[in-house]
């Protein structure tokens, strides 16, 4: 049994992308779509506690990521970028979706 | 591998609804099934027909309609949600004395039920809110 | 329908009551979708545990009362009714100001118990 | 003294709009003056007549509708707003084929300078919202 | 020139409390609506944050807190409770209302 | 009417783009107000700051671009645009990746300027 956890919010307004790190288990993957993408940003604080989280992956959804004026070199390491397909994928590989709303 | 969506915010001000709808348009490119997309909470005016939007945007009511009307993509809202933010179709219209009605191409009003025995039947549910 | 056969399904809270009315239409979901006979479980965490205070008055609002509501939930063959340990902490609530003797655990049992489901419902 | 309100969500999904009627009515109980009410973003909802609210729960549009036939207060829609998300009185629904409309009593249609118009008379402009 | 800062969301969910704290100047006040009247609780990191905050003075909506199942005996100290009559004299006694949402 | 008639109003943006609609419905009432000879500036702080980030590239999303919207402040007679410094600090954006030459503000003078508004809107 393992989770894909989804995250839609910029972690500097709400606080779903950390309850979602608080919470998501070694073993489990993230994935920061919409606003969650801010998540992932290197040199800012959530990118740090991002990068301290037990979850064993963390993805970020390229369409997302682009349309904020964000490429990947501006992720903190061992980020991957996903298309909408690759989206598709992980929720395949996953047993359970989970969205931190 | 069979897929539920649930859509919580309306169309524009969230980008949920824009979400919900990429995962199903790729879910369905690569030969997966949407089995129903449940509309609750105000992601209920997703399915007005009343909508007029400008030429070069995108739009979100139609764009349902297209994927129920190619793929035979189930579209349920919610009857509780919708009868709150008025959201009719002609038989709840009728019912309730107002005369006319606004449900969209391609949707139907069905109940709470309908969410979960989808998510029982489906492999996987995901959820697109704010 | 053996046990077996039955889906795990937990109910999220994340979000207090009355500012908005996610709160009020998950447990109306809840309510209704209870009866198909699933193992259904509801966690309140975060802001979530607001929903469980203790004499709430919505009557100068005009709104309905949430507290009142939320109850029902007793009157339901759940598996379980969960609130966050470290959520009330942080919110000064002691467990015996709640509506209902929701069981408290701690955040990495509730973490464990989130994994554990067939299908998490968010709002 | 005159205020005037801007109010940025529909009805029940957030509690601006309740919020914003309550302000209402305690400044005209109070002998002020509300000199418009301005609805944008998804605020628009709030002007629809489809809405079917059980019994004992309170109906955000019809309270706004009686407010404005009590006290004249001005219920001005965003237009650009409204047709995004399918809020259209008889004139807009005429003129986009959608043969009906859903705007309820007492509320009209306006452009986005009658906000800043009424902010600028008013004495004081509040804004409602999530 | 006096404003009145007005906040509606919960400081556990989201920045807007603490965006507001941030720039509320000395001499100014803050009324805590809906979901806001949770920064006002006593034994709290929000109501420990509200007590340092520079604005004069702050008060919270009365029937909002009561709808939640608090009391002014829940409040964090010097914290005002207003009815709706209250909420209009303080918007009619400050020449500006800024909402942060 | 003279400058002194004249109405100080500052639209404050405090959301990201595309995750919402706030932030170009909000541009949207600007743009369309401004006409009315009022002296307007429009502030950027906290996720606000995103809306001003350069490269913004939203079409595999099939949204309108936000990015190239908002240059169109740079042709009204605006007051001021302003852009708050700890905000894009804590973000790590640099003033150089801003779509348009905004004022970078400390907050303290942020602060002071918002409270010198006869009207501020919020979205």
């Amino acid at each position: 049994m393992t989770t894909l956890h989804l995250v839609n919010k910029s972690p500097f307004e709400k606080d779903a992308f950390d309850s979602c790190l608080r919470h998501a288990l070694p073993g489990s993957a993230v994935l920061l779509i919409e606003d969650g993408i801010y998540g992932a940003l290197r040199g800012t604080p959530p990118g740090d506690r991002l990068q301290q989280a037990t979850a064993q992956q963390c993805y970020v959804l390229e369409a997302d990521l682009q349309a904020r004026g964000f490429g990947s070199e501006a992720l903190v390491k061992d980020v991957q970028m996903v298309d909408y397909d690759g989206f598709v994928e992980l929720a395949v590989a996953h047993d359970l979706v989970q969205s931190w709303l | 591998m069979k897929f539920a969506l649930l859509v919580n915010e309306g169309p524009y001000q969230h980008q949920a609804a824009d979400s919900a709808w990429h995962f199903a348009c790729a879910a369905l490119a690569r030969g997966h099934g949407i089995s129903r997309v449940f509309f609750y909470h105000d992601g209920v005016y997703n399915g007005t027909r009343l909508g007029v939007v400008p030429q070069d945007e995108r739009h979100i009511p139609e764009r349902w309609s297209a994927l129920a009307e190619e793929h035979g993509v189930d579209l349920v809202i919610c009857v509780a949600a919708a009868q709150r933010r008025g959201i009719l179709d002609a038989a709840e219209g009728r019912r309730h004395g107002k005369g006319t009605d606004n449900l969209a191409e391609g949707f139907r009003i069905g109940g709470l039920g309908q969410l979960i025995e989808s998510g029982i039947e489906a492999d996987r549910l995901l959820v697109f809110g704010d | 329908m053996g046990v077996a056969d039955k889906k795990r399904i937990l109910y999220v809270q994340r979000r207090a009551p009355y500012g908005s009315l996610y709160a009020q239409e998950a447990l109306e979901m809840l309510l209704m979708g209870a009866a198909f006979g699933q193992r259904v479980s509801i966690a309140f965490l975060d802001d979530g545990v607001f929903q469980l205070k203790a004499d709430q008055q919505p009557g100068a609002l005009g709104m309905k009362n949430y507290g009142r509501m939320v109850r029902a939930l007793e009157l339901h063959d759940l598996e379980g009714i969960y609130v966050e340990r470290e959520s009330l902490a942080e919110r000064n609530i002691e467990s015996g100001q709640l509506v209902l003797p929701a069981e408290v655990l701690p955040r990495a049992e509730l973490s464990q118990l989130m994994a554990a489901q067939d299908m998490v419902l968010s709002f």
